[in-house]
C-alpha cells in the first residue's frame, strides 16, 4: 500500500490521541506539559503532511509559528512551574488544591 | 307634581346629618344628636307637606343617570341583539306603597330619635350613634325611593352596613361586635341571592329599572311568568328578603342584634330595616310568579310558627321582642306569597307602630331596671312606671290581635288572605301562630309588670323621664288606632286597581266582612292570653320547662339553628379555609416553592461539584467537552 | 517519489517510533520518572523530524532538532533536575481517572478515525513542493511578516514573563 | 411637553436631587419628597380635570407627547393618556403623595427611602403614561426594583428575608415572561415600531395570525398575571405585602400591580382578540381561583397585614373576571376596579403601617378593642374594610358591581360570576367583619391603653386624602366611566364579538319548559 | 501594502517598550504614576480613533489579507482600548500589592492590549492564532503576577495547562482546515467553504477552533477554567480577563464563524443554542451558592458569556439576513465593559487588606464608602439586567435578537432559549441581590474604618457609572455604533 496523506494523518491523529491521554492522566505538572507539547506536534505532523499533499508551503510557514509559540509557552510554563516549586516545594497538581467549588 | 325637590331633601338630610355630624360635631353630644333628629324630623315634616300637595298617588319618578355603559339597551328588549351596555339611574320613585314607608320611617325613626336623645344621654359616643342613626334613616329612606334594582341593592347594603355599625355600637362588648358580625354576614347571605336575582332579570331584560320592568311584564306576562328563569330569578331576589327581614333559614342574626342599644332595636328590627324585604317583595310584586309565590308564603308562614315557638321559652325582655318581630315578618312575607300585598303592607305598618312602641317600652323598662334585660329579676313593675306599663299593654293587645287595636286589623286581613287563597295549612298556621303570640306576649307582660320584685333592681325601677315617655304615648296612639285610620285604602289602591276606598266607618267594620278569620283570630288571642294569665301570674320562675321538657329546651336554645350552622355552613367554610390555607402554605409556599428554589440551589451545589480545583478533572471535563461537542455534531 | 518502496518502509519506520516513544512519554508502564518522559520526547522529536524529512520539509525538520530537542527538551530537562521530583514515582495513577480519561481519548480516537475514513482526501499525485530554507524564508518574510512581528512581541512578552517569574523577591 | 412628562418627571427629578443632599438633613428631604409628589398629584388632578377639553390626537390619545429615542428599533418616548390610564395616573399621583407622608416614620437611611420611594413612583406613573411598549416595560422595571430593596432593608418581621426572595423572583420571572410577550409581540406584528397606538392601528389593518396569538397571548396573560399575582402564582403577594414597609406596599400593591392587568387590557386584547377569546375561560377560572381560593386564604390569616394582602389578591380576581367578559361592561368595571383597589390598597396598607408602628405587631389575636383608643384610624380602618368587602358608596362597588354586570352579559360566564358574588359578598364579608371585630372591636388590651391616634392634620391627611377619593368615585362614579367608555369600546370593538346574551335567554323565555341552569 | 491601518497597534506596542524601559529611569515610588502614562497615550489613541482623517476612518485589508480593517475591527479597537484605560486605572490602585514590578504589569497590559487589537483584525488564522496566543501567553503571566500569592500562581498553571489544551486544538483544528481546503484567510475560505460542508474533516477543524475561542469567552463545555483563573488572578487581571479576553473571543468568532465558515455556522445553530443555554445556566447555577466574589465574578462572566452567545445563536438562525443579533453583542460587551470594570474596581478597593474576597468584605460598605457602595449595587444591578442601566438595554438587544429567530422561523428552539436565559436572569438575580444585600445589610460589619479613594479611582469609576448609564439611558449613539459594526457580518 502506497503511504498518502491518510498514513500521515493518522500518526497525526493518533500523537494528538496520545498527548491528549498524557494530560488527563499524568498528574506530574512537567510530564503534563510535555504531553501538550506532543499535542502541538501532532498539528505540526499534520501541517507538514498536508503542505506536502496540498503543493502549499503555508502550512510549514505556520508549523513554523507554532514552535516559536511552543517554545514561548514552554519557557513560560515551566517559570510559572518553577516558581511555584518554590512557594509550594511541588509540581503535582493534586497539590494545586487552594481553589475550588 | 308639586314640591318636587322636597323626596331629594328627605333622603338627603339624614346623609348630610351624618356626614357633618361625622365631620365637625363628634365632639358635641348635644348638637349632634340636634341636627340627627332635625334631619329626621324635617324629613318627616316635608314628606306630611309632599303629600298633603301631591296626595298619595302621585306615580312620579325623578331619576339622575348615575352611571352608564355602552348603549341604552333597555328600550329595546326584545331584539336578539346582545347587551351591550349598563344603565344605572339614581332616582326616586314616588307612588302609595314610597310614600307610606316614607311616613313610617321618618315618623316612627322620628320619635326613635327623639326617645334616643335621651336614652342614649350617658353614653360618652352619643354623637357617634347619631351620626349612625343618620346613615341608617338614609340607607332606608333610599330603598324606601329606589326606582330600580341597583340602586336598591345599594341602599340595601347601606342598611346592612349601618345595621352592623349600630348594633355593634358598643364595640367594647365582645358579644356586641359578633351580634353586628353575625348580622352583616348572614345579610350578605341573602344579598347574595338578591344580586344574582338582579344580575338574572338583567341578563333577560336587559334593565334595571322598576317602571320599565313592569311593563315589559305587563306586556308579556304570559310567557314571561311562566318562563323558569323569571322563578328563579324571583326566589333569588326573594332571598335578598330573607335576609334582611330574617326569614327561615336566615332568622339567626335578629335575635343577636339585641344586643345594640334599643332604640336601635326598636329601629331596626321593628319598623324599618326589617320591613324592607316585604317592602321590597311588594315593591317588585309584578315579576314574581305562582312558582315563586309559593315558596315565598311557605316560608313565611314557617318562619313565624319557628319564631313563635322560641319566642315562648325566651328570658330576655328585648329577645322575646326580637322574636315576635319575626314572627310577625314571617306572617307578612306569607301574606306576600299568598298574593295579599295590601294585607302585608297593611301588617307592616301597623306593626312599625306597636312593634317599635314594645321595643320602645322594653327600652324603658330596661333603662329603669339599669340595663337589667332578664324578665325574671323584673317584676311588679306596673306601679313604678305606669305611663310605660300602659302603653306597654297597648302594644302588647296589638301584637296580639285583639280588637280594636291596629294588629287585630291587619292580622285580620292575613287570615281573611289564607282563606281567599283557600290555603288551609297556613291559614292553620297563622291561627296557631296568633295564638303562640298572644301567650308569649303576655307572658312577658305578666312577668315583667305583675307578681312581686324579683330583684333589688325591680325594687328601685323608677319611671323614664318626659323624652320618653312621649315617644311612648305617640306610638301607643297609633297602635291603638292604626287599624282604622286609612292606611290599608293607599295600600289597596296602590296593589288592586279596582281597590274602593273604604271610609272610616267601613274600616272600622271592615273583619266583619270575613267572620270566620275574624272569630278563629280574637278566640286564638284570648286563649293565648288567659294561657299566659293563669300560668305567669304570679309565677317567680317559669313553670314551662317542666312541662314541656325536651321541646322547652329546644325552643330556649332557638331549636339549636345556630349551632347547626355552626356545624355545618361556618364549619364547612372553616374547613375549606383551612385547606386552602394549608394548600397555599404548604404547597404552593412550601412545596412548590421550596421544590423549585431548593432544587436550583441544589443544582448550584452539584453543579459546582464539577469545579473540584483539581486540574486533572478540568482537563479531562473539557476533553470530555469536547468529546461531547464532536459526537453532537458529527459522531451521527 | 522516486522509490516509493523506501520511503514507505522509512515513513512506517519512523511512524512506529514516534507512537512508541510518544506512549512511552506518556505512559511509560516501567518508568514513571520525568527524566525517562523527557528522554522520550526526544526521541519522538527526532523521529518526527524524519518523517518531516520524508516530507521535503527540510528546514522545519532542522529546526524541529534544533528547537525542540535542543533547546525546549533542555530546558524541561533543565527544570526537572532542578526541581527534584523524586516522589513522583510513589504516586500512582487513579484507576478511575485512568479508565476515564482512555474513554474519552478513546472516544475522540474512535471519531476522528471515522471521520479519517469517510472523508475522501483528494490526493495530488505529484507534489512538487520543497520545504527549503529559502523558499520558506521569502514566504515568511513577505506574506507572513505580520504575523511574524506579532510573534516577536510574544517573544519579548514571554521573555519578560520568564524573568519576572524567575527572579527572585527583592524584598 | 406634556403635563404627563412632568406628572411623572418631578419624582424622579426629587430623586435625582436628594442624591446630592446629606442624609442629615431629614427634613429638607422629607420636604422634598413630599413637595415632589405633591406637585406632581396636582398636575394628575388637573389633568384629569382637563381631560375632556383636551385636544385629542389622531389614535385618541391625550396630553401626548413624542420624542424619538432609538430610531433605529422604532423605540420612542411617547407618553399621553386616554380613558383606560386617565384614572390609573390620578390614582398613581395621589398614592405616590400619601405614600410619601406615611413615610414619616421610616427612621433609619431615611434619604435612601426616599430615592427609591420617588424613583418607584415616577417610573410608575411613567409607565402607565407611556405608549411606547418598550418605555411601558422600561419604566415598570425601574419601578420594581425599588420595591425589592425597600422590602429587603427597611421590611420588618422573621420572614423578611423569605418574602424578599420570593418577592424579587416572581416579579422577575413575571417581568421577564412578560418581555419576552413583548418582544415577540413586536416582531410578530411586523410593525417594526414599539409604538403601542402604531401598532394596534397596524394590527387592526393586518391581524395577527391565529397560532401567533395562541402563542404570545398566554406569556403575556401569565407574565403579566404573575405581576398581578394571579391565582395560583399569588403566593408571593402577601407575604411581600406583610413585611413590607408600609409606603412600600401602598406604593406597590395600589399602583405598581396594576401594570399587569393595565398591559393586559391596553396591549393583549386589542392585538390577539381570538386568543382572548379562546383564554376566556381559563381567565375566568384563574379569576375565581383569585377570588373564592385567597379569599379562603384571607380567612385564615392571623396577621393583619397578611389578611389585607390576601384580600388585595382576592380583589385581582374581579378584574380578571372583568377581563374575562371581553365586553365593554366588564372590561369598564375592570379599569374602574383598578383604580378603585389603588386607593383601597394604598389605604389599608397605611393603616395597617400606622397600627404597626403604634403597637408594634399586627397579630390580630394580640390585638383588640383598638377603636377605643384609635378613633380616627379606626374609623378609617372600619370603612377601608367595608370598602374591601364591595359596599356601595365606595368605588369598589361600582367597580365589581360593573364587573358582576359585564361577566353576567356573557352567558358562558355565569357560573364565574355566582361564584364571584359568592366571594364578593360573603368571603369578603366574613373576613374583614372578622378582622374588624379582633382588632377595632372587644376589650382593649392594658398594653394599648396609651396609644397614641393619628393626631394632626399632616398625620391624618394621606387617609382621609385616600378615602375621600374612594367616595368620590364611589358616589359619582360617572367621573371615570365617562372617560373610561370611549376607549374600552375601542378595545372591545376589536376583542369581543357580539354577545347574543339576551337573544339566548328569551329563546328560553319562549320555550316555557326550559330551564337556565347557572 | 496601506501599513496606516495599523497606527494603533503601532503606538500600543511602542507604548509597552516605553512602559517596560521606564523602569529603569523611574524611581520606584513613582513607577506607580507610569500607568497614567499609559492613560493617556491610550486616551489620545482612542480618540484618534474617532477622530483621525484616513487613520481608522480607511476601511481595507493589508499584509496580503490577513489583516483588515473594517467597522467591526475599529468596534473592537476602540472598546479593547477603553478596557485597557480602565484596567490601568485598576492596576495602578493595584500597585502597592504586585511587588514582582508594577511597570511590567503596566506593559504586559498594554502587550495584551496590543494581541487584542490584532486579533481584532486578524483575517486569517495565522494572525488568529499569533494574536490568540500573544493575548494568552500575556496572560499567563499577568494572571501569575502576584506571585508571592499561592492561589496566583495557582491560578496562572491551571490557566497555563487548560490554556494550552485549548490552543493544542486550535491549532489542530487550524491545521485540519488549512489541509482540507487549502486556505487561510477568512474571505477566500468563506468562498470555498460551502464545498466542504459535508467534509467532516474539515467539520472537525472548524469545531476545534471553536473550541479553542470557546475556551476564550469561557463557553460551556470548555468553561472550567475561569472561577479558578478568575478568583486566582490579580483583580485587575481579573477584569482585564473578563472584558478584554473574552471580546477578543468574540472578535474571533464571530469572524471565523461568520466570515469564515457561515454555511457551516448556519448547520449548527442547534448546537450553538445548547451551548448558549447550557453556558447561561451553569454559570448562574453555580453562582447561587458562592461567597467568594472574584469567583462569583467568574461564574457570572460564564453566564455572560452565554448570554452573548445568544446573539451569535440569532445570527447564526438569521443566516446572515439580520445582523441585529451582532449589534446586540457588540452593545452588551459595551455594557458589560462598565459594568464588570465598575464591580471590579470596587472589589480591588474593598479587599485591599483582606486576605481573600469573600461576600462578608461588603458589609458595611455604605458606611465606609457610600460611593462605593452605591457603584457597586449599580454594578450588580446593570449586571442582572435591570433597566435604567447598561446591561438591560443588552439583554434586551440579545432576546430580541433571539426571538427574531424564533419569530421569523419558528422554531420554538428560540423561544426555549429565550425562556433558559430569563430563568437564568432570575436565578442571576438572586446572587447578585445578595452581593447588594451583603453590602446594605448585612450586621456583621467587622470594619467600619472609611475607605479613602484616590483621585483615579474616583475618576476611572465615575467613568464606568457614566458609562453604565450612558448606555442604558442613551443608546443611540452606541447602537449605531454597533450596528454599523455588525454589518460587516451580513452578506
Amino acid at each position: 500500500m502506497h503511504v498518502g496523506l491518510e498514513h500521515f494523518l493518522t500518526v497525526s491523529f493518533l500523537l494528538f490521541a496520545l498527548g491528549l491521554l498524557g494530560v488527563i492522566i499524568r498528574r506530574n505538572l512537567i510530564v503534563m506539559y510535555m504531553s501538550l507539547e506532543l499535542m502541538l506536534n501532532a498539528a505540526n505532523l499534520a501541517l507538514v503532511s498536508f503542505s506536502r499533499f496540498n503543493d502549499k508551503l503555508d502550512g510549514q510557514v505556520l508549523v513554523f509559528f507554532i514552535i516559536t509559540v511552543a517554545a514561548a509557552e514552554v519557557a513560560v510554563g515551566l517559570a510559572l512551574i518553577v516558581a511555584l516549586y518554590r512557594k509550594r516545594q511541588t509540581a503535582h497538581v493534586e497539590d494545586l488544591n487552594s481553589m475550588k467549588l | 307634581m308639586k314640591h318636587e325637590l322636597f323626596p331629594w331633601l328627605i333622603l338627603f338630610l339624614p346623609l348630610l346629618s351624618a356626614t357633618v355630624i361625622a365631620l365637625f360635631t363628634l365632639r358635641s353630644k348635644t348638637i349632634s344628636s340636634l341636627i340627627s333628629i332635625g334631619a329626621v324630623v324635617a324629613g318627616f315634616v316635608l314628606t306630611v307637606l309632599f303629600i298633603s300637595a301631591n296626595g298619595f298617588h302621585v306615580n312620579a319618578e325623578t331619576s339622575k343617570n348615575w352611571l352608564s355603559i355602552g348603549a341604552e339597551t333597555s328600550k329595546n328588549w326584545s331584539s336578539t341583539d346582545g347587551i351591550t351596555g349598563l344603565q344605572v339611574d339614581f332616582g326616586l320613585k314616588l307612588d302609595a306603597l314610597s310614600l307610606m314607608m316614607l311616613l313610617i320611617v321618618t315618623g316612627v325613626g322620628g320619635l326613635i330619635h327623639i326617645y334616643s336623645y335621651a336614652y342614649m344621654d350617658e353614653d360618652d359616643s352619643k354623637a357617634r350613634f347619631f351620626a349612625f342613626l343618620s346613615l341608617f334613616t338614609f340607607s332606608m329612606l333610599g330603598i324606601v325611593l329606589s326606582n330600580n334594582f341597583l340602586q336598591m341593592f345599594i341602599f340595601w347594603e347601606l342598611v346592612g352596613v349601618s345595621s352592623y355599625l349600630l348594633i355593634g355600637f358598643w364595640y367594647g362588648k365582645p358579644s356586641a361586635g359578633d351580634a353586628a358580625k353575625k348580622a352583616f354576614i348572614t345579610n350578605r347571605l341573602g344579598d347574595f341571592g338578591f344580586l344574582l336575582g338582579i344580575l338574572t332579570i338583567w341578563g333577560v331584560l336587559g334593565s334595571l329599572n322598576f317602571g320599565e320592568l313592569q311593563s315589559i311584564f305587563a306586556a308579556h306576562s304570559a310567557t314571561l311568568l311562566s318562563a323558569g328563569v323569571i322563578t328563579i330569578a324571583g326566589l333569588l331576589i326573594f332571598c335578598g328578603a330573607v335576609g334582611k327581614s330574617a326569614q327561615f333559614p336566615l332568622h339567626v342574626w335578629l335575635a343577636d342584634a339585641m344586643e345594640g342599644p334599643t332604640p336601635v332595636s326598636a329601629l331596626i328590627h321593628a319598623a324599618t330595616m326589617v320591613a324592607a324585604g316585604v317592602y321590597m317583595l311588594c315593591r317588585v310584586f309584578f315579576l314574581l310568579n305562582a312558582d315563586a309565590l309559593h315558596v315565598i308564603a311557605y316560608i313565611g308562614g314557617f318562619t313565624a310558627l319557628l319564631a313563635a315557638l322560641i319566642a315562648v321559652q325566651q328570658n330576655d325582655i328585648k329577645r322575646i321582642i326580637a322574636y315576635s318581630t319575626l314572627s310577625q315578618l314571617g306572617y307578612m312575607v306569607m301574606a306576600v306569597g299568598l298574593n295579599g300585598q295590601t294585607a302585608a303592607m297593611f301588617h307592616l305598618t301597623t306593626h312599625a307602630f306597636f312593634k317599635a312602641l314594645l321595643f320602645l317600652a322594653a327600652g324603658s323598662v330596661i333603662l329603669g331596671m339599669h340595663h337589667e334585660q332578664d324578665i325574671w329579676h323584673m317584676g311588679n313593675l306596673r306601679k313604678k312606671m305606669p305611663i310605660t306599663f300602659i302603653t306597654f299593654l297597648i302594644g302588647a293587645l296589638a301584637l296580639s290581635g285583639i280588637p280594636p287595636f291596629s294588629g287585630f286589623y291587619s292580622k285580620d286581613s292575613i287570615f281573611a288572605q289564607c282563606l281567599e287563597q283557600k290555603n288551609y295549612l297556613l291559614f292553620g298556621v297563622a291561627a296557631l301562630v296568633a295564638g303562640l303570640t298572644a301567650f308569649y306576649t303576655f307572658r312577658l307582660f305578666f312577668v315583667v309588670f305583675f307578681g312581686k320584685e324579683k330583684s333589688d333592681h325591680a325594687k328601685h325601677a323608677h319611671e323614664s323621664s318626659l323624652v320618653i315617655t312621649v315617644p311612648l304615648v305617640v306610638l301607643a296612639v297609633f297602635a291603638a288606632i292604626g287599624g282604622f285610620i286609612g292606611v290599608v285604602n293607599y295600600y289597596g289602591s296602590q296593589f288592586t286597581p279596582d281597590h274602593e276606598t273604604l271610609t272610616f266607618v267601613q274600616q272600622l267594620m271592615e273583619p266583619l266582612k270575613t267572620p270566620v278569620p275574624m272569630c278563629i283570630g280574637i278566640a286564638v288571642a284570648l286563649i293565648g292570653i288567659f294561657l299566659a294569665f293563669s300560668i305567669y301570674k304570679n309565677a317567680d320562675t317559669d313553670p314551662l320547662p317542666a312541662k314541656l321538657g325536651v321541646l322547652s329546651t329546644a325552643m330556649k336554645n332557638r331549636f339549636y339553628f345556630d349551632e347547626i350552622y355552626e356545624a355545618t355552613f361556618i364549619r364547612a367554610h372553616d374547613t375549606i379555609a383551612a385547606i386552602c390555607g394549608a394548600i397555599d402554605r404548604f404547597l404552593l409556599e412550601g412545596f412548590i416553592i421550596g421544590i423549585i428554589r431548593g432544587g436550583t440551589d441544589l443544582s448550584g451545589r452539584g453543579l459546582r461539584l464539577l469545579q473540584t480545583g483539581n486540574l486533572q478533572t478540568y482537563a479531562f471535563l473539557f476533553v470530555l467537552g469536547v468529546a461531547l461537542v464532536l459526537y453532537f455534531v458529527l459522531g451521527k | 517519489m522516486a522509490s516509493s518502496a523506501v520511503t514507505d518502509v522509512l515513513f512506517y519506520a519512523f511512524a512506529a517510533l514516534t507512537l512508541l516513544c510518544a506512549v512511552l512519554v506518556v505512559a511509560n508502564p516501567f518508568n514513571r520518572n520525568p527524566v525517562t518522559s523527557a528522554m522520550f520526547l526526544v526521541l519522538t522529536i527526532i523521529s518526527m523530524s524524519g518523517l518531516f524529512l520524508l516530507l521535503h520539509a527540510f528546514f522545519l525538520a532542522a529546526v524541529q532538532i534544533l528547537v525542540y530537542a535542543g533547546a525546549v527538551i533542555v530546558l524541561f530537562l533543565f527544570v526537572i533536575m532542578l526541581l527534584d521530583l523524586k516522589e513522583e514515582q510513589r504516586r500512582r495513577i487513579k484507576f478511575f481517572g485512568a479508565v476515564a480519561g482512555l474513554l474519552s481519548v478513546g472516544l475522540i480516537t474512535a471519531i476522528f478515525f471515522k471521520i479519517l475514513h469517510h472523508t475522501n482526501l483528494n490526493e495530488h499525485p505529484l507534489p512538487t513542493v520543497e520545504g527549503d530554507t529559502a523558499s520558506l524564508g521569502k514566504l515568511l518574510f513577505t506574506q507572513y511578516i505580520l504575523p511574524f512581528e506579532v510573534v516577536s512581541i510574544l517573544l519579548l512578552v514571554a521573555m519578560i514573563g520568564v524573568i519576572m517569574l524567575s527572579k527572585k523577591d527583592l524584598k | 411637553m406634556s403635563i404627563l412628562t412632568y406628572i411623572a418627571g418631578w419624582p424622579l427629578l426629587a430623586a435625582l436631587l436628594l442624591v446630592f443632599i446629606s442624609g442629615k438633613n431629614r427634613v429638607i428631604i422629607r420636604a422634598i419628597a413630599v413637595l415632589a409628589t405633591f406637585i406632581s398629584m396636582v398636575l394628575a388632578i388637573k389633568m384629569f380635570c382637563q381631560f375632556a377639553a383636551a385636544p385629542v390626537d389622531a389614535d385618541g390619545y391625550r396630553f401626548v407627547q413624542q420624542i424619538p429615542w432609538v430610531e433605529s428599533l422604532g423605540i420612542s418616548y411617547h407618553v399621553g393618556v386616554d380613558g383606560l390610564n386617565v384614572g390609573l395616573i390620578l390614582m398613581g399621583a395621589i398614592v405616590a403623595f400619601a405614600a410619601t407622608l406615611c413615610s414619616w416614620e421610616i427612621q433609619k437611611r431615611e434619604k435612601e427611602f426616599y430615592i427609591l420611594l420617588l424613583v418607584m413612583s415616577g417610573g410608575i406613573l411613567g409607565a402607565f403614561a407611556s405608549l411606547d411598549l418598550f418605555f411601558f416595560y422600561f419604566l415598570h422595571e425601574l419601578a420594581l426594583v425599588p420595591t425589592f430593596i425597600m422590602i429587603g432593608v427597611w421590611g420588618r418581621g422573621e420572614k423578611k428575608n423569605y418574602a424578599t426572595f420570593q418577592i424579587t423572583l416572581y416579579l422577575s420571572i413575571g417581568a421577564l415572561i412578560a418581555l419576552i410577550g413583548l418582544i415577540a409581540l413586536y416582531l410578530q406584528s411586523g410593525a417594526d415600531t414599539f409604538d403601542i397606538p402604531k401598532i394596534i392601528a397596524y394590527a387592526k389593518a393586518k391581524p395577527l395570525a391565529t397560532n401567533v396569538q395562541n402563542f404570545i397571548f398566554p406569556l403575556l396573560l401569565f407574565g403579566f398575571g404573575i405581576l398581578v399575582s394571579l391565582w395560583p402564582f399569588h403566593s408571593w403577594a402577601p407575604l411581600g405585602y406583610g413585611v413590607a414597609p408600609a409606603p412600600t406596599a401602598m406604593l406597590h400593591a395600589g399602583v405598581l400591580k396594576k401594570f399587569g392587568i393595565y398591559g393586559l387590557i391596553r396591549i393583549a386584547l386589542p392585538l390577539m382578540p381570538v386568543a382572548a377569546q379562546s383564554w376566556m375561560q381559563i381567565i375566568a377560572w384563574l379569576a375565581i381561583g383569585n377570588i373564592l381560593y385567597v379569599g379562603w386564604v384571607a380567612m385564615r390569616q392571623k396577621d393583619l397585614n397578611l389578611l389585607i394582602g390576601n384580600s388585595s389578591v382576592a380583589h385581582m380576581g374581579f378584574i380578571f373576571l372583568g377581563i374575562a367578559s371581553l365586553n365593554l361592561i366588564g372590561i369598564s368595571g375592570a379599569v374602574m376596579i383598578m383604580v378603585a383597589h389603588g386607593f383601597l390598597a394604598a389605604l389599608t396598607f397605611a393603616l395597617s403601617g400606622y397600627i404597626y408602628q403604634k403597637t408594634n405587631t399586627l397579630e390580630i389575636s394580640e390585638l383588640g378593642g383598638l377603636c377605643r383608643r384609635l378613633p380616627f384610624i379606626g374609623t378609617v380602618l372600619l370603612m377601608a374594610a367595608m370598602a374591601g368587602c364591595g359596599l356601595p358608596g365606595f368605588a369598589n362597588f361600582v367597580g365589581e358591581a360593573t364587573v358582576f354586570f359585564g361577566a353576567w352579559a356573557q352567558p358562558s360566564l355565569h357560573w364565574a360570576v355566582v361564584l364571584a358574588v359568592w366571594g364578593a359578598l360573603v368571603i369578603g364579608a366574613v373576613y374583614m367583619t372578622r378582622a374588624i371585630r379582633n382588632i377595632l372591636h372587644g376589650p382593649l388590651p392594658e398594653k394599648f391603653a396609651t396609644l397614641p391616634d393619628a393626631s394632626n392634620l399632616w398625620r391624618k391627611l394621606p387617609y382621609a386624602l385616600l378615602l375621600v377619593s374612594l367616595l368620590i368615585f364611589g358616589f359619582v362614579p360617572k367621573l371615570l366611566t365617562e372617560k373610561i367608555n370611549p376607549d374600552a369600546a375601542k378595545i372591545v370593538a376589536v376583542s369581543s364579538p357580539v354577545v347574543k346574551t339576551s337573544a339566548v335567554a328569551l329563546a328560553e323565555i319562549h320555550t316555557p319548559k326550559s330551564e337556565i341552569r347557572n | 501594502m496601506n501599513s496606516s491601518f495599523l497606527t494603533l497597534e503601532f503606538c500600543v506596542i511602542a507604548l509597552g517598550i516605553v512602559l517596560m524601559l521606564a523602569d529603569f529611569f523611574v524611581l520606584p515610588e513613582r513607577k506607580k504614576y507610569l500607568a497614567y502614562l499609559g492613560i493617556a497615550v491610550l486616551t489620545g489613541l482612542l480618540a484618534i480613533s474617532f477622530t483621525g482623517d484616513g487613520i481608522c476612518s480607511v476601511f481595507g485589508t493589508a499584509f496580503h489579507g490577513s489583516f483588515i480593517e473594517d467597522p467591526l475591527a475599529l468596534f473592537f479597537k476602540r472598546f479593547f482600548i477603553a478596557a485597557a484605560i480602565l484596567v490601568l486605572f485598576l492596576a495602578a490602585e493595584f500597585s502597592d500589592r504586585i511587588i514582582a514590578g508594577i511597570s511590567e504589569y503596566y506593559s504586559l497590559i498594554v502587550f495584551a492590549l496590543a494581541g487584542m487589537l490584532f486579533a481584532a483584525s486578524a483575517d486569517d488564522f495565522a494572525m488568529l492564532f499569533v494574536s490568540i496566543e500573544l493575548i494568552t501567553i500575556t496572560f499567563y503571566v499577568l494572571v501569575s503576577f502576584q506571585k508571592n500569592r499561592l492561589v496566583s500562581l495557582e491560578a496562572a498553571i491551571k490557566y497555563l495547562i487548560l490554556g494550552a489544551l485549548s490552543s493544542a486544538f486550535m491549532v489542530f483544528g487550524i491545521a485540519l482546515i488549512w489541509g482540507t481546503t487549502g486556505k487561510l484567510n477568512f474571505g477566500e475560505l468563506a468562498q470555498v467553504s460551502s464545498q466542504f460542508l459535508d467534509n467532516k474533516l474539515f467539520l472537525t477543524g472548524v469545531l476545534f477552533v471553536l473550541v479553542g475561542l470557546g475556551f476564550k469567552i469561557a463557553a460551556f463545555p470548555f468553561q472550567i477554567w475561569a472561577p479558578d483563573v478568575y478568583q486566582g488572578a490579580p483583580t485587575p487581571t481579573t477584569a482585564f480577563l473578563a472584558v478584554g479576553s473574552k471580546a477578543a473571543g468574540f472578535v474571533l468568532l464571530l469572524r471565523v464563524l461568520f466570515i469564515a465558515v457561515p454555511q457551516v455556522t448556519q448547520q449548527w445553530t442547534c448546537l450553538l443554542i445548547t451551548m448558549s443555554g447550557i453556558t447561561i445556566l451553569y454559570g448562574n447555577l453555580c453562582a447561587l451558592p458562592q461567597r467568594n466574589l472574584k469567583r462569583l465574578m467568574g461564574y457570572s462572566s460564564i453566564s455572560h458569556a452565554g448570554y452573548l452567545l445568544l446573539g451569535i445563536v440569532a445570527l447564526a438562525g438569521s443566516a446572515g439576513k439580520s445582523t441585529d443579533g451582532g449589534a446586540a453583542i457588540l452593545y452588551y460587551l459595551a455594557g458589560y465593559l462598565f459594568t464588570v470594570m465598575a464591580g471590579f474596581s470596587v472589589i480591588a478597593l474593598v479587599a485591599r487588606h483582606l486576605a481573600d474576597e469573600d461576600i462578608s468584605s461588603l458589609a458595611g460598605l455604605n458606611q465606609r464608602s457610600p460611593f462605593l457602595a452605591a457603584t457597586m449595587t449599580i454594578a450588580m444591578v446593570s449586571l442582572a439586567g435591570i433597566p435604567p442601566l447598561a446591561g438591560f438595554f443588552g439583554k434586551f438587544l440579545l432576546l430580541k435578537s433571539v426571538i427574531a429567530q424564533g419569530a421569523l422561523t419558528g422554531h420554538h428552539a428560540y423561544y426555549w432559549l429565550a425562556f433558559v436565559a430569563l430563568a437564568g436572569v432570575v436565578i442571576s438575580i438572586y446572587y447578585y441581590f445578595g452581593i447588594v444585600r451583603a453590602i446594605y445589610w448585612s450586621k456583621e460589619a467587622a470594619d467600619l474604618s472609611p475607605i479613602q479613594l484616590s483621585g483615579g479611582a474616583k475618576f476611572s469609576i465615575a467613568l464606568s457609572l457614566a458609562g453604565i448609564f450612558w448606555l442604558g439611558l442613551f443608546p443611540n449613539t452606541m447602537l449605531n455604533l454597533a450596528n454599523e459594526a455588525a454589518k460587516v457580518l451580513g452578506n
